[in-house]
């Protein structure tokens, strides 16, 4: 019997990914129907290109402060989106806030999706007395809203980049484990894992080869939904002071910081809020899109 | 007073069982809070409470009994899905009840499962020969070009293609995914096969193929079968001998023919009764089990089946839990006692038909008397 | 499960989270490097007082005796006192407990019925005009910081058409009209985002409750749709929210500090803020301790909602 | 026997169908039934045969994408083919019930039987309490039923006679709080509420136990017969068509294949699927060591076969079955759809014979093309 490439190619891509091929391309083809879906990856697309290529593309040195004070944006002028109160180009500080924003956005979710969805899995797989203890760790980490996680890591350690991602991802470890363990129980009513240790599977290989792969889709949503709280919660840390640097460009310190001169100057606050709108939007629809092609319920939150 | 004549048939209780099973408990406890265990709270489903039970080589053992019954339970603890919570599990001359690692895997190897929702049972993520090949690649059975062959092959032992190997499960029919679950269950060559209602989720017409197909595998095979089910039409087909089960305890066991023929225990005669048949003129069932099986969770004293029993013969039935005793056939309809049940001996481990009642230690007279199902 | 017993395990559960919350605090504050005192104090602090307050904080005291002390002082209410102008903690977070419980409630309270009925006619009126502008504005809301919508608050009704006040709290003591005319706006900065997501879960809850059996079977009795959405729906629908809504309280949190600061009120998170640039410990202890209480409490309470309209908890049954 | 009065339902040439990604599902292609006043009418059919889209088509409860079209639709003489969900919501509940599949799902969780049973009484008999929007909605929220009114006495006496103990106590309670079998009692006694004619019954006992489907099929038999209501009973079991109606049609890819009275479907089946099915199933009486098989499986409703549905997997199968289907006049109340009965075929060469069923024997009917519209003919 012959197999053709695309068959093996296919079969692998299931393997590699853990997902269906179909879920992939039942994705492909939202993005081709789904205006919203269109929409949300050409935001998420222009955010990341210009986040790692920031350096390259910058006009100006985002911290240099010789361009002259409160100039308003004119788009066809030096600087497009004018200066602000130390006379700094306000495109440059942009760019390069997008890449603390990302790296955020991404650090933080990573870090509390490792822990989050390995606590889920075996919390979920193990149940009895694993789950008893895990789920009541996680109890704890929930009632530290992360702000207040934020708050005593600042104020014990002082500001810095790890700090925001560890205040942030901390948080939504609990969110991946009680995601996950959610799916894991109903993946675990399935017979197939019963069949799996029937098969003679050990429990490492039923956990990561045949429950994982079938609980990636809602983990894969909730992914894109808390990298978009997270660039939202790295903007409220910088606007109160207690993000990255004072110094470091980032949208949530501009947007702090342009507020003395909301009637003098406004754009040097909107500009930056804009921009923290239109990026968590465009991640929300591609997650939203995600969401449908996986038809994933939100009630999973839960 | 007959004994048994030694008649060389199916459903002789073997000599020499592949798997004896004695007085397998399993229990789950309904409340695992942290809270409820610091105070003591815990609760049991006796989901199996004492059953012996033993399938000899390449036989086929019905177990049949109404969901909630525990009749899955006990196949997935006999093929040590589940640790059993009481009792032994010997297979072959091995005693199986406590394994674990290596030894359990090499179980394995010897007992398989087939479960009874084909689409659940398989791993959407995964390709036919994923599915199949895995436990050949465990099993250390076959890898490489050897391993695809040996997938095809299975395929089409089981009436698929083996141009089928690439798809998903999604992409079959109920029936066909029935037939992966076999191939997979087949692939390693088991001594014993334990089907968990392999045909109750699929259509009439395609319930019969599946059936036709597993006959067909013991006979090339040499299989032994634990056939779980909740249609005892589907089991007189197949097994040799029957359990009925009821509440966790195994009420009602022989030969296939002495439970279709003479049964003997209120709650299987009952259960006879209410199949509904496509042959004979039209009428109504007689309803002889009012109301529903009781919780496993409350379960009642004494006997399980009292609460529901149409022959209910008061206080002992609440007192004392039947234990299994011995009775001889004698030819009879189904239903009226006409051969008089008679207690044997108290070695009821050789005896071929068993049944768990009080009113076997009853006059005959006296029980015909008594019982709805003669017809008076 | 009856609701006695489910409710008395939520308590016990919650009191065991506060337990726990109260020595992870403890933890945090003993594991930070160097002399947590002369951290406080600063560098150049004398060092009689860095001693004095090593002793007030019992930091001469072996570790399981301060752990008891800690505790019993939280236990009787005692959080210690400010060192930046020595008033005690609870005093200074029940001063600012009013503000913040005012924005968060009014927005609390703006986001769920905004949310809810948006929700439920975007689900009803799937793709159709009314879907497509509550789906609008949850995205809005999902995707703006609360102290975002703030500015743009004040640009808007505050500095522009100037007939609402842009900064400061006012006591509903002195007037419920001028409270409710000062907190109106932050509470909208805070309600939008959290009224973003609980609108998305009432919409996805709805529509999967409208395609559930039961809704069939009203139809199939000749109930008129109106009556099959309100009368069999919407509890349905509801339980779910409802759940999500307290693990969501975080959103709002995050909200009410920062729109604190932009609003210029004098609440917990323009406290808490403070304090860390002052450095003084006790305030954000105790600041930390008692939001977390408020948090946990809050989803008792929510607990308590959806063991109301979830007869399954209410009549036993298992969750 | 039943009365030949003018059928209580008629249905001519029921199309219903789903426009899919893949294409357009036909899941009920061209059915043709009646159903007299009084009678229990079985439709049987495996999975996917169509059966239950045919009662929600009935209904009007088919939702978009689906598609319903119909010659008519005669309830009591008056097509209710086109009438608006409006005119349908005085039919649904009043005029004709439904029991569904799964009593755990089609009883709504948060609301107590009793009220469940007591405002389809309110809608659809003359208690005089007001059913409107806001009352209806202040009973759920607010106030709470009445327990004293008429309706809700009403619900307690029909839970009473569907055989529920205590039934006064038992109406307070939520579905999650009784058994399997009390719950399937419950939706029964919630059909006959509004004291319809008939009730249509989708795989009333699939979800329950043998022991219990005995009670609950025999309950429904009895109220039907006690409140003179008639029953479309679907199922894809043919026992239970056996002992319980009156007249069957067997469904099969959305098509009927076959109808008769039971006794002689049963004695005397005239369609090879019917046959076939018959064979395939166990019994307890049967030493048979094989099943007879209908090999292959059921075909994709997107690309049906051209003429007869089931000539893939049929032992008999001959060149006319790619033709259009015709319906052939076995006997007095037998209609068999399968070219092996067309006048101009010899059946007997195609070994098509009382063999093939034992001993049962085929009755030599007037075979004959039955025109369309012919009154009180099935298919």
């Amino acid at each position: 019997m012959s197999t053709s490439l695309s068959d093996i190619v296919k079969t692998d891509r299931a393997r590699i990914f853990g997902i269906r091929t179909d879920l992939i391309e039942q994705f492909v083809d939202t993005l081709q129907q789904d205006l919203k879906a269109k929409v949300g990856l050409v935001i998420v697309s222009v955010f990341i290109l210009a986040a790692i290529f920031a350096p390259e593309l910058t006009p100006y040195d985002p911290m240099a402060q010789e361009y002259g004070v409160f100039q308003p944006p004119t788009l066809s002028g030096a600087h497009p989106l004018g200066t602000d109160s130390y006379g700094r180009d306000i495109l440059s500080r942009v760019m390069y806030g997008a890449r603390i924003s990302l790296a955020v956005g991404l650090g933080a979710v990573l870090f509390g999706g490792f822990f989050g969805v390995l606590i889920g899995l075996l919390s979920g797989y193990y149940g009895g007395w694993i789950d008893d203890v895990l789920m009541r760790a996680v109890d704890v980490m929930w009632a530290f809203p992360w702000l207040l996680i934020a708050i005593m890591l600042v104020a014990i350690f002082g500001q810095g980049f790890w700090n925001v991602i560890f205040a942030v991802g901390f948080a939504y470890i609990d969110d991946f484990a009680r995601i996950t363990r959610g799916e894991v129980l109903s993946v675990r009513e399935e017979e197939y894992i019963l069949a799996a240790e029937n098969v003679g599977l050990s429990d490492f290989e039923i956990i990561f080869e045949e429950t994982f792969p079938n609980t990636v889709a809602p983990i894969i949503v909730q992914f894109t939904v808390l990298v978009a709280r997270a660039m939202l919660a790295e903007s409220t840390l910088s606007f109160l002071g207690l993000g990255v640097k004072p110094t470091t460009p980032t949208w949530g310190a501009m947007l702090g910081q342009g507020r003395t001169f909301l009637t003098q100057a406004p754009w040097i606050s909107i500009i930056p809020g804009i921009l923290i709108m239109i990026t968590v939007l465009g991640i929300n629809l591609f997650g939203d899109a995600l969401r449908d092609a996986f038809d994933v319920k939100e009630g999973d939150e839960a | 007073m007959t004994v048994s004549e030694e008649v060389e048939e199916p459903g002789r209780i073997p000599d020499d069982p592949l798997l004896r099973a004695e007085g397998v408990e399993k229990y789950f406890e309904s409340n695992t809070g942290l809270i409820d265990s610091v105070f003591g709270n815990e609760e049991y489903v006796k989901a199996v409470d004492g059953v012996d039970i033993a399938i000899g080589q390449e036989e086929t053992v019905g177990l049949v009994g109404e969901s909630g019954c525990g009749k899955s339970t006990l196949g997935r603890t006999l093929s040590r899905l589940y640790e059993p919570t009481g009792g032994t599990i010997n297979f072959g001359d091995k005693d199986v009840t406590d394994i674990s690692g290596s030894e359990l895997r090499s179980l394995r190897k010897e007992v398989q499962v087939i479960f009874q929702d084909p689409l659940s049972s398989l791993n959407p993520r995964k390709t036919t020969r994923e599915i199949i090949g895995k436990p050949l690649e465990v099993h250390d059975l076959a890898s490489g070009q050897e391993k695809r062959e040996r997938v095809e092959e299975l395929l089409e032992e089981v009436g698929l293609r083996a141009s089928h190997a690439d798809r998903y499960p999604h992409e079959f029919s109920g029936g066909q995914r029935q037939r992966i679950g076999i191939a997979r269950a087949l692939a390693v060559e088991p001594e014993l096969i334990i089907a968990d209602e392999p045909v109750s989720a699929l259509d009439v017409s395609v319930q019969a193929q599946i059936i036709n197909l597993m006959k067909r595998l013991q006979d090339e095979y040499g299989l032994s079968y634990l056939f779980i089910a909740h249609d005892l039409s589907v089991v007189k087909h197949i097994a040799d001998r029957v359990a009925v089960m009821y509440l966790g305890h195994i009420v009602e066991k022989g030969p296939t023919s002495a439970i279709f023929k003479n049964p003997q225990h209120p709650y299987t005669r009952a259960l006879l009764r209410s199949i509904p048949s496509v042959e004979g003129t039209k009428g109504k069932r007689e309803v002889l089990l009012e109301g529903n099986p009781p919780s496993p969770l409350n379960p009642p004293s004494g006997c399980p089946f009292h609460t529901r029993c149409p022959e209910y013969m008061g206080e002992e039935c609440e007192a004392e839990t039947p234990t299994l005793k011995s009775v001889v056939d004698a030819p009879g309809e189904i239903g009226p006692p006409d051969g008089t049940p008679i207690d044997v001996t108290g070695d009821t481990s050789k005896a071929e038909h068993t049944v768990a009642c009080h009113w076997l230690e009853e006059d005959a007279e006296e029980r015909r008397s008594n019982d709805p199902l003669t017809g008076d | 499960m009856g609701m006695r017993r489910y409710i008395a395990k939520r308590v016990g559960h919650a009191a065991l989270v506060i337990y726990f919350v109260a020595t992870v605090v403890f933890i945090a504050v003993r594991s930070i490097p160097g002399d947590p005192a002369r951290l406080m104090l600063g560098g150049d602090a004398p060092p009689e007082a860095i001693e004095a307050l090593r002793q007030e904080l019992r930091l001469d005291e072996p570790v399981y005796i301060q752990y008891f002390y800690w505790m019993r002082d939280i236990l009787f209410g005692d959080l210690g006192e400010s060192i930046f102008n020595n008033q005690p903690v609870l005093d200074l977070l029940i001063g600012v407990a009013g503000p913040t419980l005012s924005i968060g409630l009014v927005g609390m309270a703006i986001a769920f019925l905004i949310a809810i009925p948006a929700g439920i006619v975007s689900a009803t009126r799937r793709y159709q005009v009314e879907d497509y502008l509550a789906t609008l504005f949850s995205f809005i809301g999902i995707s703006v910081p609360g102290f975002f919508i703030g500015i743009l608050l004040i640009l808007v009704f505050a500095n522009r058409f100037e007939f609402l006040p842009a900064f400061g709290y006012v006591k509903p003591q002195e007037g419920l009209v001028t409270w409710f005319s000062h907190v109106i706006l932050p509470a909208l900065a805070v309600g939008v985002p959290y009224g973003g997501i609980i609108m998305r879960m009432t919409r996805s809850s709805m529509l999967e409750v409208l395609n559930e059996d039961y809704m069939r079977t009203a139809r199939s009795k000749g109930l008129s749709p109106r009556l099959v959405l309100y009368k069999h729906g919407l509890q349905n629908a509801l339980i779910p929210v409802v759940t999500v809504s307290g693990i969501l309280f975080a959103v709002l949190l995050g909200g009410v500090v920062s729109v604190e600061i932009v609003f210029g009120i004098r609440g917990m998170g323009r406290l808490l803020i403070n304090s860390i640039n002052r450095r003084d410990f006790p305030v954000i202890q105790g600041g930390v301790i008692l939001i977390s209480i408020v948090f946990v409490f809050m989803n008792l309470l929510v607990d308590l909602v959806y063991t109301m309209i979830n007869p399954k908890i209410k009549y036993g049954g298992g969750e | 026997m039943i009365e030949s009065t003018d059928p209580l339902l008629r249905v001519r040439n029921l199309r219903t169908s789903f426009d899919t990604d893949r294409g357009v599902v036909s899941a009920v292609d061209g059915i043709s039934f009646d159903i007299k006043p009084g009678e229990v009418y079985g439709v049987v059919g495996e999975s996917g045969s169509g059966k239950s889209v045919t009662a929600l088509s009935i209904m009007g409860l088919i939702d978009s994408p689906g598609v319903v079209e119909a010659d008519a639709i005669e309830f009591r003489g008056e097509d209710i083919s086109g009438y608006s969900d409006a005119e349908m919501r005085d039919i649904r509940g009043g005029n004709i019930s439904m029991v569904f599949q799964d009593p755990m799902n089609s009883l709504n969780p948060v609301m107590t039987v009793g009220e469940q049973i007591a405002e389809v009484v309110r809608h659809h008999t003359p208690v005089g309490e007001s059913a409107g929007f806001w009352r209806e909605l202040s009973r759920k929220y607010v106030t709470g039923t009445d327990k004293e009114s008429d309706s809700w006495q009403r619900a307690v006496e029909l839970l009473d006679t569907v055989g529920i103990p205590d039934p006064k106590e038992r109406a307070t309670e939520y579905p999650h709080q009784l058994s399997g079998g009390m719950r399937q009692r419950v939706v029964i006694a919630q059909a006959l509420a509004g004291d319809p004619d008939l009730i249509i019954a989708d795989e009333p006992t699939t979800a329950l136990d043998v022991s219990v489907e005995a009670q609950i099929l025999n309950e429904l038999l009895e109220l039907a017969d006690e409140f003179d209501v008639s029953v479309l009973l679907i199922t894809h079991d043919l026992a239970v068509i056996r002992e319980t109606c009156d007249r069957v049609a067997v469904m099969y890819a959305g098509e009927l294949m076959e109808t008769s009275n039971v006794q002689e479907l049963f004695n005397n089946p005239q369609h090879p699927y019917t046959r076939g099915l018959l064979q395939s199933i166990p019994r307890i009486t049967d030493d048979r060591e094989w099943l007879d098989v209908i090999e292959g499986n059921v075909p994709d409703l997107i690309n049906k076969p051209e003429g007869c549905p089931f000539q893939q997997r049929c032992n008999y199968s001959f060149d006319m079955c790619d033709k259009p289907l015709e319906r052939h006049r076995v006997s007095d109340d037998h209609i068999a759809r399968c070219h092996l009965h067309s006048p101009e075929v010899d059946t007997a060469a195609h070994d098509f014979d009382t063999e093939a069923t034992g001993d049962r024997s085929i009755t030599s009917g007037d075979s004959g093309i039955i025109a369309d519209g012919n009154g009180g003919d099935d298919l």
